[in-house]
C-alpha cells in the first residue's frame, strides 16, 4: 500500500523551492496583494518591485528566475523589514532578499548597476576581516579606489576628520586572528596576511 | 548600577558625538557602562547581504565575549547593531544545530542568555526613574522622534514598543518638558544600507523624512541610531539637493536631549560634531515647582 | 466433490449497511447464504480485534461495512474507521496474513442491490481463497498446547 | 560530552530541575541509564553509539514523575517520545528540559519543547536504515514468505511482555491481555495469542511509535518485533503523512482523520 | 443463569416459506439459557405478543429474542411488549430473519441454518444484555431564540406562526441587531430600516412571542427537548410597565454627550435613551456608568420629569429561570473596528473609520441625517478611499478567511457616496471582487462603469495624517505593482466580520461546537447546516459564519422548521445507548491513563475532563467523562480506548464479543 503513497516529499529544485529549503520562506504562499510593493521606499528605484518579484518566482520559469537573479532590485532592497511588518501572509522577503543576493553573487549575475553595492560590501567586510572594527576612513577610501568615485564624498572627509569623525588609524582588536578564522570557515575568504 | 555596552563600530567613529552623550547622561544618572572586552563589528547590512553564517558569527562573538565577561544585560545604542544583535540570539536560541555550527566557527561557547537593550530601553530603565530630580532646564522644543527600522523591526523578534506607532522616545522627549509631534515618517527607512554605494537614494529617503518633520514644524529630529544621524545629518547636502532648498533643522540624538536637560555642557554632549548647527541650548530659566511638577507626567497627547 | 462453502461474518453499522441489507430484502433481491450479519452502532464501533477472532472462531471471511464517507449518522465515525482499516490492513499484509480475507465496503441505506453483490462478489472470493486454514491452524495448535499444559 | 556535564551540572545546582535521566557506564562495556540529583555526580554521564535505551521510558514512571522537573538526555527517538507524551497528556512539558543530542553527539540546547518541535520538524524522520533495509527485503517477500516468517518468529514468544516494558508508549494501567471481560487475548502462549497480541501492540502503536527499536532490543528471545511497529510508522507516514513525535498536540494518526484520506481497497 | 424465550415469527408465509420456522425453534429450545421457545405466525399482531407478555411471565423469563423482521421495523413494538410484561424492553432482542434470511434466500437447509445461527447470535447477545432505562423526554415546546437581529426576528416569528411559544432574548436595549444600522441594503438599495422595522413591530406584538431585551443568557443546562435556561434581565432602572415610552426623560436629561453605540460613536446619547427612534420596545435604560445619579448620587432629574414615575434607581438584575424545548442561536457577527490596524493609524485618525460607520454616515436617521461628512471637522469629503480586506485573508494581524460581505456592502457605499456627492472622487482598493449572489455582480460594475468608481486592485500598506489630508499609500498590481499615492479626505475601512463578541462563552454554556474561529459550527456542512452536533439547538444566521441578509433570513426560516419539526411531538425517546469511562476505587479510580487520544474523535465533545483531587485539593489523576446528555451512542471512542476502558451501553465488548463467537459456533450442519 505504501505504494500508493500520496505524502512523498518531491524534491523541488525551482529557485522558489530551493528559497523554502534554505530559508524557509514560503514565495507559494504570496496572493500579490501588493502590500510589500506598496510600503517599499526604494520601490520608485527598482526594476521590480517586490510583489513581482515574488510572483516571477512562483511561475517556476528559468528565464523568470534568471531574470530575477539579474535584477538591481535584489540589491537595492535595504533589509528595512517594512514589508515584513506588513504582510498578510508573514512572507520573509528581506531574507529571501537575502538569499537571492547570495546566489546571484555566487552565480556571478550581479547587475551591473549593483556593481558598487557590492564592492561597498566587500570593502566593508575586508575591513572588519583585517581589524575587527569597521574603519570607517579606510572603508571610505578602500571603497573609492574599488568603484573609483574618488570624487564623491571627498568633500566631506575633511570637514569630518575636522569634527573628528574620522580616525585615520584603524582601531585593531586582539581577537584579529578568530575574526580572520570565522572569515575563512564562513566565506572561504584569506586576508591578505595569509595569503 | 553596571551594565555592559557594545559601542559598535559607527560610536568609535562618525558618531563619536553619540557615544559620548551616551556615557555622558549613564554617568550624571551613575550607570557605570563597561564595554563588552575585544568586541568586534556585528557585520551590519554587508554580512547577511553576502553571507548567513558570517551575519550570524559576528554578532555571535559579541554576545559570547559578553557572557564570558559575565555581562548579563547590554546596552546597545546603535539601532543597526541592536537588531543585528537580537536576529542573531533569537535565531540561534531556536535553532540549537545552527547555535552549535556557530559556536564552533566562533570558537566560543555561546549560551544566548544576554539581556539586549536598545539606549531607550536603558533609559526607561535606568534614567526616567531619576530624570525628575535630575532635570535643570526643561527640553521644552517641538521635536520629531525618528525611529528609523532597525530599533523596531523585525517586531516579531524585537517585541519592542507598537512597531507603526512606537512611544518611546516620544515619552521620554515628554518626560523632559518637550512636545513630541506626531507626524508620517516614524519608522521609514533612510536608506543607510545604501549610504555609500547609492548616495541619490539615501538623499531622497532621508529628505522625505527631513522635508516632512520641517514642515510639521519640528524644531529637531531626535534619533537613538548613528546610521539615521549621519544619513540626516552628514548627508544634509544630498537632502538639500532633493528637496531643493537648504533645510536647516538639526538632527540631535535623543541622548543629546537628555543631556541638555540635565545641563550638561555641549561639548560633553559631543554637539560641536554635528554638520548642521544646533541652536538648542539657549538658555532656558530652571522650571518652577509648578511646571515641574507637569513636566513629570509623561502626559500621552494622542 | 462438492465445492467450499465459505463462513463470512457481516460487521456492519445499523445506519446505512444494516438498513441497506433489509432494503435487499424488502427488495426480495437474492444472495448467497453464507453471510451473518452483526450490527454495529458504527463502524467506528468495530474494534479491530473482533476480526481476528471472527477468524479464530472459524470464520474464512469478514466483510466490514459502513456509510460511505459525509454520510456517516455520527459524522466522522467511519471516517476514524477507515483509518482504522488502513493501518490494519497494512499490517496484515506485512505479516503475511492475506488482506483479501477482509472486504471493506461502503454500502447506503438505499444501496439494497449493492449489498448482495458484495456479498456474492465477497463469498466467491473467499471460496476462491478456499478455507482458512493458516488462521485456523493456530487455533489448533493452540488448542493442543493448551491441553498440553493443561 | 564536557557540554553535557556542563549543562546538567548547571540545571541541578540552579535547581532547574531536580532529576537529571541519561546514561552511565555500566558492567561489561554497555551503557546504562543513571538517574542524577548531586550536581557533583553528573560527571557520570555519557553520551556514546553505545547509548540506545530510550530513556523517555522513565519519564511517567511514578517514582520518578515525583521529582517534578526533570532533565533528560535526548537523541531524537528520546525527544520524539517526550513530544508524544506531552501530547497524550502523560507527562507535562514544563516539566522536562530536553538535553538534546545531535545527529553528531554534539549537545543541543533546548530552551523549550516548542523548540525541540521545531527542531524535529527539520530533520528527516524514518527507521533506523539498517531495520529499514530489513523491511525493505520483508516488504520485497511473496505474502506466503512474510506469513512463514512471521509464524516462525512469533512462535517463540513466550508473553514475558519485555516489550511493553520497555516502550515508553505502553504507559497503560491495565493493558488490554488484562482484560478477561471478555478475554481479548488468549493467555497462554500459543501461537494464537501470541498472533493476537502482536497485532494488538502493532495497532496500538501505530501512529505512535518513533521508531526508537527498545521492545525489539528488550526480546529476551530476539524476535524482530520492532520491525512490527516501524512497518506502521512508515506506513502511517505514508497513508496519512504524519510521523509521531513531532508536535505536542493530540494528533495521533488513529484519533485524527482527513475527509479525504486516499485508501485504495474499500468497495 | 439466563432464561431466555425465544419466538420464532412464521410472518404469514414470509418467513416460512423458506425458513423452517419449527426446526428453527426447536434447535433453539436446546441452546444454553433458553427456556421457552415458539414459532408463531403473527408475532406481530396482538395475540403474538400477547405469546410474549404470558411467557415473561410464566417462565419469569430475564430475556426475549424474537426472530421475525428487521428492528428497524419491530424492535420498538416488542419492547414495548416486553415493558408491559415487566420485562425491561433493554433485555429484549430480534433476529432479522426476514429481510436478512427468508427474503434474500431460496428454500433451503442452509435457509434455515442461517435463520437458526441468527438466532443463536442474538439469544447470545440476550443473555449478555443488561437492563437499561430509556431516556424519556418529554418536549417542553417553548422555544428560545438568542440574538434579536434580523435572523432572529424571523426565526422567532416563524416559529411563533406554527403556533408555538417563543422566548427572544437580545443582549442590547432594542432588538433590530446590525441591519437596523443599515442605510440601504445591496443590490437593490432600499432601505434596511424601512423593510425591517416593521418586522420587529410584529415582534413585540405577537402573542405568541416573550421578548426579554437588555437580557443576557446565563447559564443553560439539560439537553434537547428540556433545557432549563437562566436568563439575567439586567436592569433596566425603569419599571416597564409604567413607562409609557415618551421619552421625556430622555430629552431632559442633563448628561447629552456620551458616545452612542449605536450611532457607533459618531453621534451621542443621554444617560438615559433608547438606542435609535424605533427601538423595540420603546422604552428607555439608564446608562448607569454614565448617569449622574448613579455617580454623584445627585440628579435624579428623569424620575422628577417622568409623568408616570417609572423610574427605578434601585432596581435590580434579575434572573428568571425558563423551561425550553429548543434553542435557535442568532447571535450574528461582529465588525472589527479601525483601531486594529496599526498601519492604518491603530484609530488616532478620526477620519479613518470602519463600514460600520459609513453605514451611520449615509443613514437618513443618522448623526448626519445622510450627509456624508468626516467626523474630525464635518467637511464633506472630496476624496474618498474606501480599503476591502481590511483584516480579512490576513492570516499575519487578521483572520485567514473572506469575510464574504465587504466587497457588496464596498461597492454599495462607493455608490451611495457618489450619489451623495456628486463631484467626489471615490477609489477603491481591492484584492478580488467576490459578488456571487443574484444581481451582485451586475452591482458592483454598475458602481464601477456608470458612479465611476475607481477601483484599482491592490493593499495599502500604510495611511499617514498630513496638513488635514490622510495620505493612503496603495500599490496597482495591474500596473506591475507601481505604487499609488492618494491624498483622501476619508478613509473607510472594509473591516473584516468576526463572531460576535462572547461567541466563545455561550457556544460553552451551550455545549455547542465552534471553529477556530469561534463561529458556532453546523452539524453537516452540507445536509445539516442549521443543526448543530447538539440536539435541540440550531443555528441562525451570522452567527456560523459572515452572512447577507437574504442568506441570513433564510437560514433563519430553516431553523424555524427544525424547531416545530421537534415540537410536532410531545414525547422524545433518546436510547440509553451511551458511553461509559469505568470507574474502580482509588488509587487508580479507573483503568483510564488519561491519553485523551479519545477527545478528538468524540463529533459531540461529550468526552470531558475529571480531575480527580485528594484531600488538599491537588490533582492526582485526570480522567475521561462521558457527558450522556450529549454522548449519541457511536462507540468510536470505545473501539479507539487501548486500555479498554470505555464501554457503549447496548453494545458492550462484552456482547459484541459474545455474538462473533457464537456466530460462528458449529454452524453449517
Amino acid at each position: 500500500m505504501s505504494s500508493a503513497s500520496n505524502h512523498e516529499i518531491h524534491v523541488d529544485n525551482s529557485l522558489s523551492g530551493l528559497i523554502l529549503k534554505h530559508t524557509e520562506v514560503p514565495v507559494q504562499k504570496c496572493y500579490q496583494c501588493g502590500k510589500c510593493s506598496a510600503g517599499c521606499p526604494v520601490v520608485s528605484e527598482m526594476d521590480y518591485p517586490p510583489s513581482l518579484i515574488l510572483r516571477m518566482l512562483q511561475t517556476g520559469l528559468p528565464e523568470m528566475e534568471e531574470k530575477v537573479l539579474r535584477s538591481y532590485s535584489i540589491w537595492l532592497c535595504l533589509s528595512c523589514e517594512q514589508c515584513i511588518s506588513r504582510c498578510p501572509m508573514e512572507i520573509d522577503i528581506p531574507k529571501m532578499m537575502d538569499y537571492l543576493r547570495q546566489v546571484s553573487y555566487k552565480k556571478k549575475m550581479v547587475n551591473p548597476r549593483a556593481k558598487n553595492i557590492v564592492r561597498f560590501h566587500k570593502a566593508f567586510l575586508d575591513s572588519i576581516r583585517t581589524t575587527g572594527r569597521l574603519s570607517e576612513f579606510g572603508l571610505t577610501v578602500d571603497y573609492k579606489l574599488r568603484s573609483l568615485k574618488m570624487m564623491q564624498d571627498l568633500t566631506l572627509v575633511p570637514s569630518m576628520i575636522s569634527r573628528g569623525k574620522l580616525g585615520f588609524i584603524p582601531e585593531m582588536i586582539k581577537g584579529t586572528k578568530e575574526m580572520a578564522k570565522i572569515f575563512a570557515k564562513t566565506t572561504g575568504l584569506k586576508s591578505e596576511e595569509e595569503k | 548600577m553596571k551594565l555592559g555596552i557594545y559601542p559598535g563600530c559607527s560610536l568609535t567613529g562618525s558618531a563619536r558625538d553619540y557615544n559620548e552623550s551616551v556615557f555622558a547622561i549613564a554617568k550624571a544618572c551613575d550607570i557605570q557602562l563597561e564595554q563588552v572586552p575585544d568586541w568586534n563589528c556585528c557585520g551590519a547590512t554587508a554580512a547577511h547581504n553576502m553571507n548567513k553564517e558570517l551575519s550570524l558569527s559576528l554578532p555571535a562573538r559579541i554576545l559570547a565575549q559578553a557572557e564570558k565577561a559575565g555581562l548579563t544585560d547590554i546596552v546597545i545604542p546603535c539601532a543597526a547593531c541592536y537588531s543585528r544583535l537580537m536576529v542573531t540570539q533569537h535565531e540561534l536560541n531556536n535553532d540549537p544545530v545552527l547555535k552549535n555550527r556557530i559556536s564552533e566557527i566562533i570558537e566560543m561557547d555561546f549560551k544566548g542568555t544576554t539581556n539586549i537593550l536598545n539606549v531607550v530601553q536603558m533609559i526607561d530603565l535606568y534614567v526616567s526613574p531619576v530624570l525628575k530630580e535630575k532635570i535643570v532646564k526643561n527640553f521644552s522644543h517641538k521635536v520629531a522622534c525618528y525611529y528609523g527600522c532597525l530599533m523596531v523591526r523585525p517586531y516579531k523578534v524585537l517585541q519592542y514598543d507598537q512597531h507603526e506607532d512606537p512611544q518611546g522616545m516620544d515619552n521620554v522627549i515628554r518626560l523632559l518638558g518637550g512636545t513630541a509631534i506626531d507626524w508620517g515618517y516614524k519608522v521609514e527607512c533612510c536608506g543607510a544600507g545604501l549610504t555609500m554605494s547609492k548616495t541619490e537614494i539615501v538623499g531622497m529617503l532621508s529628505g522625505k523624512i527631513v522635508k516632512d518633520a520641517a514642515r510639521r514644524g519640528a524644531q529637531a529630529i531626535v534619533v537613538a541610531c548613528p546610521m539615521c544621524h549621519s544619513n540626516l545629518d552628514m548627508r544634509r547636502p544630498a537632502i538639500n539637493e532633493y528637496i531643493g532648498e537648504k533645510m536647516d533643522i538639526p538632527v540631535i540624538y535623543i541622548t543629546q536631549a537628555i543631556g541638555l536637560a540635565l545641563g550638561i555642557d555641549e561639548k560633553t554632549l559631543g554637539l560641536q560634531r554635528h554638520f548642521v548647527p544646533v541652536k538648542m541650548a539657549e538658555y532656558i530659566p530652571p522650571v518652577p515647582e509648578s511646571k515641574k511638577q507637569k513636566a513629570k507626567e509623561p502626559t500621552n497627547t494622542i | 466433490m462438492e465445492q467450499f462453502e465459505p463462513k463470512l461474518v457481516a460487521f456492519v453499522c445499523n445506519w446505512c449497511t444494516y438498513a441497506g441489507a433489509d432494503l435487499t430484502g424488502t427488495s426480495r433481491i437474492k444472495y448467497a447464504t453464507n453471510v451473518r450479519i452483526i450490527r454495529f452502532p458504527c463502524t467506528g464501533r468495530i474494534d479491530f480485534m473482533l476480526i481476528s477472532k471472527a477468524f479464530a472462531n472459524g470464520a474464512d471471511g469478514v466483510i466490514v461495512s459502513g456509510c460511505h464517507p459525509n454520510d456517516c449518522h455520527y459524522t466522522s465515525g467511519n471516517f476514524h474507521a477507515r483509518r482504522r482499516w488502513m493501518s490494519f490492513n497494512a499490517m496484515l499484509t506485512f505479516m503475511g496474513i492475506d488482506p483479501d480475507r477482509i472486504i471493506f465496503s461502503w454500502v447506503s441505506a438505499a444501496e439494497g442491490a449493492k449489498w448482495a453483490d458484495v456479498v456474492n462478489q465477497s463469498v466467491e472470493q473467499i471460496r476462491k481463497l478456499g478455507p482458512f486454514t493458516e488462521y485456523q491452524k493456530l487455533v489448533q495448535s493452540g488448542i493442543e498446547e493448551e491441553n498440553f499444559n493443561g | 560530552m564536557d557540554n553535557l556535564r556542563q549543562k546538567a551540572k548547571e540545571l541541578l545546582e540552579s535547581k532547574t530541575v531536580n532529576l537529571v535521566i541519561g546514561y552511565e557506564n555500566g558492567t561489561n562495556g554497555k551503557a546504562r541509564a543513571v538517574f542524577i540529583t548531586d550536581p557533583e555526580k553528573t560527571g557520570k554521564l555519557i553520551y556514546d553509539e553505545r547509548c540506545k535505551q530510550n530513556l523517555a521510558v522513565y519519564l511517567n514512571k511514578h517514582e520518578v514523575k515525583h521529582y517534578g522537573k526533570i532533565a533528560i538526555v535526548a537523541p531524537l527517538m528520546v525527544m520524539r517520545s517526550i513530544l508524544v507524551l506531552v501530547s497524550e497528556c502523560q507527562v507535562k512539558k514544563e516539566n522536562i528540559v530536553a538535553l538534546g543530542i545531535g545527529e553528531d553527539g554534539s549537545l543541543l540546547d533546548f530552551p523549550s519543547l516548542e523548540v525541540v518541535e521545531k527542531y524535529v520538524a527539520k530533520i528527516p524522520l524514518g527507521n533506523p536504515q539498517s531495520d529499514q533495509e530489513i523491511l525493505d527485503k520483508l516488504n520485497a517477500m511473496t505474502m506466503e514468505q512474510r506469513r512463514a516468517f512471521w509464524q516462525n518468529e512469533l512462535e517463540r514468544c513466550f508473553k514475558c511482555y519485555a516489550c511493553r516494558a520497555a516502550c515508553p508508549m505502553c504507559y497503560c494501567l491495565r493493558c488490554t491481555v488484562e482484560c478477561n471481560q471478555p478475554q481479548w487475548i488468549s493467555a497462554p502462549a500459543h501461537p494464537l495469542g501470541n498472533l493476537e497480541w502482536h497485532m494488538l501492540r502493532t495497532m496500538h502503536l501505530t501512529g505512535r511509535c518513533v521508531s526508537c527499536g527498545d521492545c525489539g532490543r528488550a526480546c529476551p528471545l530476539n524476535i524482530p518485533i520492532h520491525l512490527l511497529t516501524m512497518q506502521q510508522a512508515e506506513e502511517a507516514f505514508h497513508m496519512f503523512g504524519v510521523r509521531a513525535g513531532t508536535s505536542m498536540k493530540a494528533e495521533s494518526a488513529l484519533s485524527t482523520y482527513k475527509p479525504d484520506d486516499k485508501e485504495n481497497f474499500i468497495l | 443463569m439466563s432464561r431466555i424465550g425465544v419466538f420464532v415469527c412464521h410472518c404469514g408465509e414470509n418467513i416460512s416459506a423458506t425458513v423452517d420456522v419449527a426446526k428453527v425453534a426447536e434447535e433453539a429450545s436446546k441452546l444454553p439459557g433458553v427456556v421457552h421457545s415458539v414459532d408463531y405466525k403473527y408475532m406481530c399482531s396482538d395475540p403474538g405478543q400477547t405469546l410474549v407478555k404470558e411467557a415473561i411471565k410464566e417462565h419469569n423469563l430475564t430475556g426475549v429474542v424474537v426472530a421475525a423482521c428487521s428492528p428497524r421495523m419491530h424492535e420498538p413494538t416488542f419492547r414495548k411488549a416486553c415493558a408491559q410484561a415487566g420485562l425491561n424492553p433493554y433485555l429484549s432482542e430480534m433476529a432479522n430473519v426476514r429481510e436478512h434470511c427468508s427474503w434474500v434466500h431460496e428454500k433451503s437447509e442452509q435457509t434455515t441454518q442461517k435463520a437458526f445461527d441468527v438466532v443463536r447470535t442474538m439469544v447470545s447477545k440476550a443473555s449478555n444484555n443488561a437492563a437499561l432505562e430509556p431516556i424519556k423526554v418529554p418536549v417542553t415546546k417553548r422555544a428560545l431564540v438568542v440574538g434579536g437581529g434580523v435572523a432572529g426576528i424571523q426565526a422567532a416569528l416563524d416559529i411563533a406562526n406554527t403556533g408555538h411559544k417563543v422566548i427572544l432574548v437580545e443582549r442590547s436595549p432594542s432588538i433590530g441587531g446590525l441591519m437596523a444600522q443599515l442605510s440601504e441594503t445591496f443590490p437593490t438599495l432600499d432601505c434596511s430600516q424601512c423593510i425591517l422595522t416593521p418586522r420587529m413591530v410584529e415582534v413585540a406584538q405577537h402573542p405568541n412571542i416573550t421578548l426579554y431585551t437588555h437580557s443576557e443568557v446565563e447559564s443553560v443546562d439539560g439537553f434537547i427537548g428540556n433545557f432549563h435556561v437562566k436568563i439575567r434581565k439586567k436592569a433596566r432602572s425603569l419599571d416597564e410597565d409604567l413607562c409609557t415610552g415618551c421619552g421625556l426623560c430622555t430629552t431632559k436629561c442633563p448628561q447629552k454627550k456620551i458616545p452612542s453605540e449605536f450611532e457607533q460613536l459618531l453621534g451621542t446619547r443621554p444617560a438615559i435613551y433608547t438606542p435609535f427612534p424605533q427601538a423595540v420596545p420603546n422604552k428607555p435604560v439608564i446608562d448607569r456608568d454614565n448617569c449622574t445619579f448613579y455617580k454623584t448620587g445627585k440628579c435624579k432629574i428623569c424620575e422628577i420629569v417622568c409623568p408616570t414615575k417609572a423610574i427605578r434607581f434601585d432596581q435590580e438584575d434579575t434572573i428568571l429561570e425558563v423551561e425550553i424545548g429548543a434553542i435557535v442561536l442568532a447571535t450574528g457577527f461582529d465588525v472589527k473596528h479601525s483601531d486594529f490596524f496599526p498601519e492604518y493609524g491603530k484609530g488616532k485618525y478620526k477620519d479613518v473609520i470602519d463600514g460600520l460607520q459609513f453605514e451611520r454616515l449615509a443613514s437618513a436617521s443618522g448623526p448626519t441625517q445622510g450627509m456624508i461628512r468626516r467626523p474630525s471637522d464635518g467637511q464633506i469629503p472630496k476624496k474618498i478611499v474606501f480599503i476591502a480586506c481590511a483584516g480579512s485573508r490576513d492570516p499575519a494581524k487578521g483572520i485567514e478567511y473572506c469575510s464574504k460581505i465587504c466587497c457588496m456592502y464596498t461597492a454599495k457605499h462607493a455608490m451611495l457616496y457618489k450619489h451623495k456627492v456628486h463631484d467626489g472622487e471615490a477609489h477603491v482598493f481591492y484584492m478580488d471582487i467576490r459578488a456571487g449572489g443574484k444581481m451582485y455582480e451586475e452591482f458592483v460594475r454598475r458602481a464601477i462603469v456608470e458612479d465611476h468608481v475607481n477601483y484599482t486592485r491592490g493593499r495599502v500598506s500604510t495611511i499617514y495624517e498630513l496638513d488635514g489630508k490622510l495620505i493612503v499609500k496603495g500599490a496597482d498590481t495591474l500596473l506591475g505593482a507601481q505604487s499609488v499615492e492618494i491624498e483622501a479626505d476619508m478613509v473607510v475601512l472594509a473591516t473584516a466580520g468576526v463572531a460576535s463578541e462572547g461567541s466563545e462563552d455561550l457556544a460553552q454554556k451551550m455545549h455547542v461546537s465552534y471553529d477556530q474561529h469561534k463561529f458556532f459550527a453546523e452539524a453537516h456542512p452540507k445536509l445539516k447546516p442549521v443543526e448543530t452536533n447538539t440536539g435541540g439547538i440550531f443555528l441562525a444566521g451570522a452567527c456560523q459564519t459572515t452572512r447577507d441578509i437574504p442568506d441570513s433570513v433564510a437560514m433563519a426560516s430553516g431553523a424555524a422548521v427544525k424547531v416545530a419539526a421537534l415540537f410536532s411531538s410531545d414525547l422524545l425517546t433518546r436510547e440509553p445507548i451511551v458511553a461509559r469511562v469505568n470507574r474502580i476505587p482509588g488509587p487508580s479510580h479507573s483503568t483510564c491513563v488519561g491519553c485523551f487520544l479519545c477527545q478528538p474523535v468524540c463529533p459531540y465533545q461529550a468526552i470531558e475532563r475529571e480531575d480527580i483531587k485528594d484531600r488538599a485539593g491537588n490533582i492526582i489523576k485526570s480522567l475521561a467523562r462521558i457527558n450522556e446528555g450529549l454522548c449519541q451512542g457511536c462507540g468510536t471512542c470505545v473501539a479507539l480506548c487501548r486500555s479498554k476502558s470505555i464501554d457503549l451501553l447496548g453494545y458492550t465488548d462484552n456482547q459484541m464479543h459474545g455474538e462473533v463467537l457464537s456466530v460462528l459456533e458449529e454452524a453449517f450442519v
